[in-house]
């Protein structure tokens, strides 16, 4: 599925949030949007996702729905968003609950998630008995039980430590490799991004506009190699430049009360 | 996959879910649906004053229309002549003085009991052991029950009905004293103690501040409290005081002046619940 | 009404509390006076005077009988309740309440009804029967209410609490409170209302509605209560020259059914026992004299007529 | 530095400060002084039935050394002969009989209707604009006083008991269940949005569940209130009941009586409070 | 200041958390900590501190203590522990409360204290109007106020997003370039360590040995030349190598309930 963002603008109340945004998602392609903290990243992915109403602006979708197909837009939560009472199981059941799927193709899809993400052992545990890591990957079992045809992902690892940061990443580029799913990622991370994105948006920072648009010639599965090395610390030297003085600025700035 | 598919793939889920194993479908584009929203507080300052004014209305209305007979629901304008009668004789002011002076003071010394009971309970884990069963026990007992006994105990001046308030005061208190000092974040006072405060400053600086908001909100709840046992406390011997104000008209059946002392109560509740708003917003404007 | 209709008990009840003074009727009912005119009446017991009339007036109950409030006065001037027929009343030669002393209070002084003006009198509520009580005693003794402190405290265990605890100079107590007070050395009884100021007690009352639409059933109830009155007068009313109580024919037997009905011992029953009209008649005088000192006291509306909150036509006055 | 500083720097803050600007000290190798603890709950079970006896003793001990008449405070001894007394002649079970299904329709009736309330205000702005202000000024009003007006309105038998103990319920059932959606985490509730879950469900899976830990809590606080509102409303023509039963033992100056009525009240409190305890840990194993 | 840490072993009632820990940091040395969650990074840092009791074993400290010190040993957060309630200058204030200072110095060290930190303009203002950058680096201008011999840091970047990080550690190789303090660094993140340590100790999973102590050979202030890089990378991949295993099983371990 494609995604078209064309002239968004965004206002809470009196505070422009999100300023004349136009961006194209090709069918496939994972964008990452980086950018200062409260330059509007989230409110971007809400309103990508139908949860924020925009102030001016549309944002519209276009292309292939995989089979079977519930929630093409899905999304996937830094805070996992897992509901604490309900087992892992449940909790990917609860996105099946008000679709009318025979018992069978329910428990296939639960099971299939369960097992993708290694959570087959734990399907009865609840949240609070997991590691960080695991409640992420109850956040992805989850994504993908909908069969989504676009993922909508705010700063899904920011929550965890580097090294379960690290083991997840790789978790992604399996799910990409098998899915080709087109995603929105938004991180702070300039690692993350140079490891999963296509091409990189720069937000200002706020009201965000959009600074630059990278692209990462560098194809994602030869990155770990020696070879790409030099072109993605030319790259991180570029958007690092682009960031750090917004970062300074906006890490200054008093928060509104 | 069936045909039934809407042709709206977006953000909405289809209708009829899938079946089988066809391919994945295209869609032409189109503009992602709302979902969110709703789940929020929003403020409408003019409805709380629509609502009063609407029952009042009706009440009247029903008075009016002969609905309900005037002795048992007399209309807000009988009620209101009689609350206009209060202050026409100064007898409110003299009820309102009374009343207020005994909940203060019962309020106060019940507020200052239970506050030191539930810091005790708070910080040592032997008076909370000793504490949580006893308050449970003793906080169930009707104070109306007791009123006898408080007549033996504290006479029928002004103390018996300070210790029927400040009783009745008291056991919230502790609770929501205890409570709140358990919601001080704990890695406050590590850091209080990884710097080396000694064990009073982390009191006074740490959690005292620290169980404040708890304690406040216990406050609301106490100050109702206090409001309904100002009636129980004034059935001891009183002259004067909203409660037995409100006691004799019921005593005489005379409900238009019973309903205007409970609007009294009434007001009173709102006007200490306005108050302790204020100082939430003062005291608490760090969170 | 059809013969079908009329065989059909009637359905009534009654509301009192559970004293000696509801004699009566708990007679009426366990003889089955009411029964015998074809009513079934069921018997309401409640714990203070004042829910009586107020149960009448929300149409609970079809008839009450206990002592006379200001609030009752209150509910007759708003048309929910008639008074037609006496209860009890305080006479002389029998006990009832006491005018009672504390040691201290005596001895300081206070050794006759007479003396309690000015003194701190424990009464239950404002408007109540003791209220009143106080009242012709200081008619009687050329004082008013103004003179005395009357200590409301809501109820007999609070006076008893507040006398004992020296909290008060005085306080009217029922008999058997009075005379435990009195075993237990708390403070003397100084005399008895009922040799001081005899006085309509208590009343028989309905709503005006019930005599309107059931008088037929209204006049069934008070056969049955009268054919009671007369009985409990005869067993428990006597007296010889000097005053004593004489055992009536039924003495035993009628005793027994009010020790059941008011949980409590035939000896301390017999002690408190109160007089009654065998015609039900009513002090009307008092009556008049009770409304006016409420509306004097400005606890009663000044627009009643005192006469409006009779209906005497079923005692024949 | 002063040499006045202590030997120990280690996690130990100078005794007397530096003042001057001299250069910094070397200590000999010392172990780090522990500077935790404290501040925590530690389980005592034994402390609480140890708290109880001591009480007892000398509740009786007071009595037995004449400190206290009889009269104004029986002691334990003689309450628990009352007790056995109520027991044998199957007045308690009676007189329990008839409170706790008093209780049990009351609280039943007020928490349904104050959890409905309250999810609307929870839910809606403008039921909350409406509610709010609307709760804190009927909340105060003291249900004794309305007792003349209970008779009124809902007669004398078991419709005006349910009332007085209902309407005590109903109001900080209100608040406890709003103020509990207000807790339900907003990024849930978003996310169930995000998968389209339709309203209905949101409110089922997400809202009720999330809000349980704090109505349960106001249960806590509803059942306390219910225990004391049995006694004023058993004091309209009740004829069994622990409330009745207290109120005739007041009338009949029994105090021993009396307290065993009491007694009896806060055992239904403890009982009452470890069912919740129960059902806390069962329906919120998940905390 | 040195710190011997010797034969230590800590047990949460039956939970065996340390065990047998010898470590010695010499004066001025960063040591940086990594491990698996749970593993007893944070167990360890509180008995280094004095705020944990140890079952077992002992830690000792010996050495130069600065001029002016009120607190040898001093902790700096992940979560911040700035009282809400107190303003900036407040926060720092506290520390100095309990100690007999002249009004002169205490406000000489807390001015010092905000200038370096770059907060005076926000002396006044409540913690909640700082974004999370801004907050830590109260936390750090409270540690200075004490003039501390010693730092213990609990990772204290990780709750900060990734921009903000790199501003930070900025601010730490500033601060010890001037300072020299002793600092035990317990961190999950891999880079975090290899820009700020001298040593890095490796410890396993629950219960926490030493698996491994790992000297980075390069210095501190050469290593964002181009040249180290390749050393780094070295560093990088034996310590990636000797935690992966342990992460994965530790992340995949349901934590106590
Ligand atoms: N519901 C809301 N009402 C009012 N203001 C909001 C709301 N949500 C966000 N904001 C404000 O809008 C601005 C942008 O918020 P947003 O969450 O989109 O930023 P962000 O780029 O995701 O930031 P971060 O990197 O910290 O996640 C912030 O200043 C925030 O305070
Ligand atoms: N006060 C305590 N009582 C009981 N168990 C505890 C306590 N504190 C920590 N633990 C347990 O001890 C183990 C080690 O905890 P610790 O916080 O030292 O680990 P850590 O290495 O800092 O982990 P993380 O990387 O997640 O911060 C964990 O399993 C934890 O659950
Ligand atoms: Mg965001
Ligand atoms: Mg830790």
């Amino acid at each position: 599925m494609r995604l078209l963002v064309s002239e968004l603008t965004h206002r809470y109340e009196d505070l422009t949030v999100l300023d004349g945004i136009d961006l194209t998602l090709a069918e496939g392609e994972i964008l990452a949007v980086i950018g200062p903290s409260g330059c509007g990243k989230s409110t971007l992915l809400g309103i990508a996702g139908g949860i924020v109403a925009p102030t001016a602006g549309s944002v519209r979708v276009e292309g292939a729905v995989p089979d079977g197909c519930l929630n093409p837009i899905t999304f996937i939560f830094q805070d996992f968003a897992l509901l604490p009472w309900r087992t892992v199981e449940d909790n990917i059941a609860l996105v099946l609950e008000h679709h009318r799927l025979s018992a069978a193709e329910r428990r296939e899809r639960t099971e299939t998630g369960l097992r993708r993400m290694g959570l087959w052992d734990f399907r009865k545990a609840l949240p609070k008995q997991l590691s960080g890591g695991m409640r992420q990957r109850v956040g992805i079992a989850r994504a993908l039980a909908v069969r989504p045809a676009m993922l909508l992902l705010d700063e899904p690892l920011s929550a965890l430590d580097a090294q379960t940061r690290e083991l997840l990443m790789d978790d992604f580029l399996g799910l990409w490799r098998r899915e080709k799913t087109t995603a929105l990622y938004v991180t702070h991370n300039l690692d993350e991004a140079l490891r999963l994105a296509d091409r990189v948006c720069v937000l200002s920072r706020r009201p965000g506009r959009i600074r630059e648009l990278v692209t990462i010639e560098e194809p994602r599965e030869r990155r770990q190699e020696p070879s790409a090395q030099a072109h993605l610390a030319e790259v991180r030297e570029r958007l690092w430049h682009l960031m750090k003085a917004e970062a300074q600025m906006a890490d200054r700035e008093i928060a509104r009360a | 996959m069936p045909d039934s598919l809407p042709a709206s793939p977006s953000a909405m889920p289809p209708a009829r879910p899938p079946a089988g194993g066809a391919a994945g479908r295209t869609v032409a584009a189109q503009p992602v649906r709302f979902r969110g929203g709703g789940f929020t507080v929003k403020r409408h300052g003019w409805a709380a004053l629509a609502a009063f004014a609407a029952l009042l209305a009706v009440w009247e209305g029903v008075s009016r229309l002969g609905l309900a007979s005037p002795l048992f629901l007399p209309p807000p304008s009988a009620v209101g002549r009689a609350l206009a009668g209060m202050v026409a004789d100064g007898s409110l002011w003299l009820n309102l003085k009374a009343s207020l002076a005994r909940i203060a003071v019962g309020w106060v010394l019940g507020t200052l009991g239970g506050m030191l009971v539930g810091f005790a309970m708070g910080i040592f884990s032997t008076a909370r052991a000793v504490g949580v069963p006893l308050v449970s026990a003793f906080f169930p007992i009707p104070k109306i029950a007791l009123l006898p006994l408080f007549i033996l105990w504290f006479g029928i001046g002004e103390p018996s009905k300070f210790a029927t308030i400040g009783f009745g005061v008291f056991f919230p208190t502790v609770i929501a004293t205890y409570s709140a000092i358990d919601s001080v974040p704990r890695n406050l006072i590590r850091m209080a103690q990884s710097f080396g405060l000694p064990w009073g400053a982390i009191l006074r600086s740490i959690v005292l501040p620290g169980a404040l908001p708890g304690i406040l909100a216990g406050f609301r709840i106490t100050a109702s409290i206090a409001l309904i046992l100002v009636v129980a406390a004034e059935m001891i011997g009183a002259e004067y005081g909203i409660g037995a104000f409100v006691l004799m008209a019921g005593n005489l059946m005379q409900t238009d002046t019973l309903l205007a002392g409970v609007l009294v109560l009434s007001l009173m509740g709102l006007a200490i619940g306005t108050v302790l708003s204020l100082l939430e917003r003062r005291l608490l404007n760090w969170r | 009404p059809s013969a079908a209709l009329a065989q059909a008990p009637e359905k009534a009840t009654v509301g009192a509390l559970a004293l000696s003074s509801s004699g009566p009727i708990f007679i009426a009912k366990a003889k089955g006076y009411f029964a015998k005119e074809g009513l079934d009446v069921d018997l309401k017991l409640f714990t203070s005077a004042q829910q009586v009339p107020v149960a009448v007036a929300s149409g609970d109950i079809g008839f009450g009988v206990t002592g006379l409030t200001a609030g009752f006065y209150n509910l007759a001037s708003k048309g929910a309740v008639t008074i037609i027929a006496a209860q009890s009343r305080d006479e002389p030669g029998f006990p009832l309440s006491a005018y009672m002393a504390t040691n201290a209070a005596y001895d300081a002084g206070l050794k006759t009804p007479a003396d309690l003006k000015g003194k701190r009198i424990a009464i239950t509520t404002i408007g109540s029967t003791f209220h009143y009580m106080v009242g012709i005693l200081g008619q009687k003794h050329g004082f008013t209410v103004k003179e005395v402190t009357m200590v409301p405290l809501q109820g007999v265990p609070q006076m008893v609490a507040a006398f004992k605890g020296g909290q008060v100079d005085a306080v009217i107590a029922p008999s058997t409170v009075s005379r435990q007070l009195a075993a237990d050395g708390a403070g003397r009884i100084l005399g008895w209302v009922g040799d001081e100021t005899p006085w309509q007690l208590g009343a028989l009352f309905t709503s005006p509605a019930m005599i309107k639409e059931h008088r037929p059933a209204v006049e069934k109830f008070m056969r049955a209560y009268k054919t009671a009155l007369a009985e409990y007068h005869a067993a428990f009313n006597s007296r010889d020259a000097a005053g004593k109580p004489v055992k009536g024919p039924g003495y035993d037997e009628l005793l027994a059914i009010i020790a059941e009905a008011t949980k409590q011992k035939p000896e301390i029953v017999a002690e408190g026992l109160p007089y009654v009209d065998p015609q039900a008649r009513l002090l009307v005088e008092d009556v008049v004299n009770q409304v006016k000192f409420w509306q004097s006291e400005g606890q009663v509306d000044k627009a009643l007529d005192p006469k409006s909150v009779m209906d005497l036509s079923f005692v024949g006055q």
